[in-house]
């Protein structure tokens, strides 16, 4: 049975990766789970210098979702390359850095700095920021910005480049290709979804930050929709992510046309997910007599042409 | 020993409308907690409620774990109606609990409500006869007051309404307390709610009495990984859940 | 203690709209609600010709959600004013006619014959439906394409226009300022976000028209946002929809900045929920002394200017 | 009487791994179903299950309603597990059920799988000692047989792996029984799987016998609002919950 599957150029010995900022540097999670089992830990988001991030209450729950506005806190690349690294460089996983900037400058300081370090084997860059030389209009949501950021990093970087797209756009194959043609290895989606909720008896928003990322299982036919309309208009591979929870659901995002899974909220419910969802994974292979994993990406049936 | 474990349901008993004591046994053996650790629980096996909902320990022995419940919203419900037999999924023990006291020193636990839960375990653990003032909104409202008289005869108590012990708050039944009498080397040990907690944190400031309080902020991971239940403290974001749930006093500028 | 709302010139007694497609034409809930008793009943989409919608299956459950994909079936505007209307006439109750088209021609003649027909107290459009002059892209993801539809409807009716926003855009706020810009009396948001599901046994779309609408509490986080976003930036009136299950979500949507609320999936959950909500919108208002609903309208308190 | 009612559950009998017997108690009142109707249960108070389950009345009472529900996902694990005492809310008596048999008619039922609960109200009510065609999987799938036994000696049991009854599928027995029978003016009464519906579909469309069918599909309302129900009929679409789930078998054209 190969689980293994190819990304940008990196070879993951199964397609099951931590989504950024669900798995803190690795350590959390490292005694509910072998992280040399798992297909590549993918960090918190980093920033070329420490980020605070915003006051709390920074998470509410809704309806088989979360909203977070953890406001991208976080020890900056330097710090995470010092402190955080040497502990990840233990295990036999492939580490890639995500991070993200509110500049083009902070963007390809960033990655500048993570390529030079030893020990991660590719980049994932957040556009699902806001943009300070543009109003603080998210960089995600115009293609021309989006073309523009992924072009200045991939300039700076050899390591493998997945440039990670926010759901929160009318056509997401359309960033998709803009990060495509501008040199992204894979694409990543999704992100979170941006919502809100209110506590109705003091009035005020249930988030300090006001607004937050809605994920888990409530996204996943937003997830599912976007990754099959992205998997059909880029050539590079999709990594796919929104409310997975168990090994059917990464099985659906593969159908959908996703090469790898990235596993996010399920982490909080059950800390064990990620290898729960590799060993899913391989009982529906058996199950279903599927030699390589790679052989059921987009391999969802469907007849009308027309769409 | 996994902090993620599997256990039974082996007791259930309502106390009030409002409170509950859960006892369940694991299924496997299980790392022990220590007074003011807590712990992560599946309320349901559905998408929604999703999140896990924390609970501070109240007892445990070898074989089980206790929690003491306060009805709140739709998990809390959940849980003060689980029946005895069925599987719920748990995680921790979670987090920093209450240090001990050091020589000389003279420990006063404060409970404000369903903080009594996190201080409970300090009762029999810190020295003999400790003292406490537990206070809460009405004398329903007041839990384990048989088990808490067994282990101590310093209890103060007080209710908003004056139902049961002195009528108004803990934090200044405490203050004339430490008015009236001379306690070498006082340390406080305190989970009560915001309002409390707030107060008597000024108290403690004013009078330069050092003390370690629990705090409660919404929570997602418990392990430290999300980022999602920091506070404030001097030192910058702190994590309720790695860094806490108790804190030094003197960290918490509020 | 005052319900009653105005929505474009139309006084309701109350802000409780029954949402576009979730209760028939009005008759099927007939015997489980006090029709009159409702702020207003909006009808199934209606279009200029019947339509025949999508094969089945046609819905599908997703975690605290469900995806539709009825396919505006309808029975035709000519059919709805002979057949529907008639019953709809005996209750105390505005109707409200949701309409749509695939060309703005189409969008002009179904709101001419609606105006044109007695007992209609105002129109919805629907304009989160593909435009066939435009390559079947949705007209409500185009701010141009909105205008132009909306002035065109607008010129061919007198009666209170609401117009019903998609949330499959970048900026929802946009649209709702192109509506009102085009004469728009009102806006209604959000309609289903679009979402997908796979039946990983048989790898096919569990919806036969692959993609469909999600609606649901679990949408009710990115409604919340929406209607949040386009309440400051529009000065007509919002109607809040998606997730809204009981009193206590509706009082969230008008906190938020909505003037009224649409229900749709949570009649299909609970049959009796527009009247269950109108009666818990009652006790909220009650437990905190409010006497006139609209005085919550964007009531949310918060703090932060710089959003 | 309303259709929409909660009601008490009163008895949940596990048959086998796979089956079980709901017993509810409305609370209230509530209008009386009749062969072939269903209704939709609510699974669970939170927003995930979020739809209700459509299931048919297998039989009823003044004071109850019971269920015959084969275990398929999570709703009707959470029916599976209801415990007594609990209490649910339901939606119905809903859709068309079958119709009596014309005079000097002979009712024919089939039933596969679970459909056995949609055709068993028939059994008592179609003339006496009516023909049952009832096949399934296995023997362990075939439920009721006592109570059948009881009211019909024409029973004709089938099952996939020959464990029970004969080898092999009900329309071919059927059809089999067709051949070497002569059966006055048939009229089948049918509700089973995809699979067996349309080869009986085809069956009888072949010998011009006439029928009643019931069909499933996914359901939101359960009351004709959503369309979310439909199937493709000589009429075009038609609602499964409003015009069904029972329609006339040349209506059908699969
Ligand atoms: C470290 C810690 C220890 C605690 N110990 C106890 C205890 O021993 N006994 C007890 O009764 N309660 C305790 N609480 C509070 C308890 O966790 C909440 O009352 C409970 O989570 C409410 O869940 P709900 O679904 O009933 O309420 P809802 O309000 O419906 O919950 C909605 C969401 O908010 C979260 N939430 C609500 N209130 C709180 C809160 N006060 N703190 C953190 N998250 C909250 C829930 O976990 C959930 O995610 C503790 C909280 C913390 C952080
Ligand atoms: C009119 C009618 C009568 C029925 N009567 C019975 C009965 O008496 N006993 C019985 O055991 N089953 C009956 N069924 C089938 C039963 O409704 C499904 O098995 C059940 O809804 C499955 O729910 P689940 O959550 O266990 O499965 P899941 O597959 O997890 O359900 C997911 C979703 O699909 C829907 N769904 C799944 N299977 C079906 C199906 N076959 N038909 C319609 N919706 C489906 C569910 O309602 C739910 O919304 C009937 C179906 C219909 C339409
Ligand atoms: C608490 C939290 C923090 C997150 N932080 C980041 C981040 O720093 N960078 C990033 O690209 N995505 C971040 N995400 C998004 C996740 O990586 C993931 O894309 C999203 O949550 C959807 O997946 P899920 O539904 O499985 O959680 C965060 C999500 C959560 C819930
Ligand atoms: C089955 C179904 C059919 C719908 N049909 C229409 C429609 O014809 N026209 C329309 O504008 N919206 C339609 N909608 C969208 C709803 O009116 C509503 O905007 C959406 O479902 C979100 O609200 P909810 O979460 O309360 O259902 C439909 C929704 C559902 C679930
Ligand atoms: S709950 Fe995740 S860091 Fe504390
Ligand atoms: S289930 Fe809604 S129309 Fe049949």
């Amino acid at each position: 049975m190969n689980l293994s599957v190819e990304i940008g150029g990196l070879r993951l010995k199964n397609p099951v990766l931590t989504a950024s900022g669900t798995f803190g540097y690795g350590e959390e999670y490292a005694e509910f789970v072998d992280l040399s089992a798992l297909g590549a830990i993918v960090t918190k988001g980093l920033s070329l210098t420490p980020r605070k991030g915003n006051p709390p209450p920074r998470i509410v729950e809704t309806p088989a979702g979360m909203l977070n506005a953890i406001g991208l806190q976080n020890i900056g690349v330097e710090r995470f390359i010092e402190e955080k690294l040497p502990f990840l460089k233990q295990f036999d996983v492939p580490v890639i850095a995500n991070f993200f900037g509110d500049s083009v400058d902070e963007f390809v300081g960033a990655a500048e700095r993570l390529s030079r370090a030893a020990g991660i084997a590719g980049l994932e860059m957040n556009i699902s920021c806001p943009n300070k030389q543009a109003g603080w209009l998210v960089f995600g949501t115009d293609p021309r910005v989006t073309f523009e950021v992924v072009s200045a990093v991939r300039k700076v970087t050899d390591l493998p480049l997945i440039v990670k797209l926010s759901p929160n756009v009318t056509d997401i194959a359309l960033m998709a290709r803009a990060a495509e043609d501008a040199g992204a290895d894979a694409v990543s989606l999704i992100n979170t979804v941006t919502g809100m909720a209110i506590d109705i008896k003091t009035r005020r928003p249930k988030l300090a930050n006001i607004t937050g990322g809605l994920s888990g299982p409530a996204i996943r036919p937003i997830g599912v929709r976007m990754v099959w309309e992205v998997f059909r208009a880029v050539g590079v591979p999709v990594i796919g992510s929104g409310g997975i929870m168990n090994g059917e659901d990464a099985i659906e995002y593969m159908l959908a046309g996703a090469s790898a899974v990235a596993v996010g909220t399920a982490n909080f419910v059950t800390p064990t997910a990620t290898t729960d969802i590799i060993a899913g994974i391989r009982d529906y292979m058996t199950a279903n007599g599927i030699r390589d994993i790679s052989s059921i990406k987009g391999g969802l049936l469907w007849q009308r042409e027309d769409l | 020993m996994s902090r993620f474990f599997q256990a039974e349901v082996t007791g259930n008993i309502l106390l009030s409308q409002t409170h509950n004591i859960l006892r369940i046994t694991p299924l496997k053996p299980h790392p022990s907690p220590s007074p003011g650790q807590f712990y992560l629980l599946r309320v349901s096996e559905a998408m929604d409620p999703l999140l896990r909902r924390p609970l501070s320990i109240l007892r445990w022995d070898e074989s089980s774990l206790e929690f003491l419940i306060r009805l709140k919203g739709r998990g809390t419900l959940l849980l003060r109606n689980m029946p005895p037999g069925g599987c719920i999924d748990l995680l921790g023990p979670l987090g920093n609990g209450y240090p001990s006291a050091g020589d000389g020193e003279t420990p006063i636990l404060v409970a404000g409500g369903v903080g009594i839960a996190s201080v409970y375990p300090l009762i029999g653990r810190l020295g003999t006869d400790p003292i406490l003032f537990y206070g809460a909104a009405s004398s329903g409202d007041l839990c384990l007051l048989d088990d808490i008289r067994a282990v101590t005869s310093n209890l103060y108590l007080s209710t908003d309404d004056g139902s049961m012990g002195s009528r108004g708050n803990t934090v200044e039944r405490l203050a004339a307390f430490l008015d009236e009498t001379s306690v070498p080397k006082p340390v406080v040990y305190a989970c009560g709610p915001e309002g409390m907690t707030s107060a008597l944190l000024r108290m403690l400031r004013e009078r330069g009495i050092p003390g370690y309080v629990s705090l409660e902020e919404r929570m997602a991971c418990g392990v430290g990984a999300c980022l999602g239940c920091v506070v404030e403290t001097s030192g910058g974001y702190r994590r309720v859940c790695k860094e806490g749930p108790v804190f030094k006093a003197r960290e918490l500028g509020f």
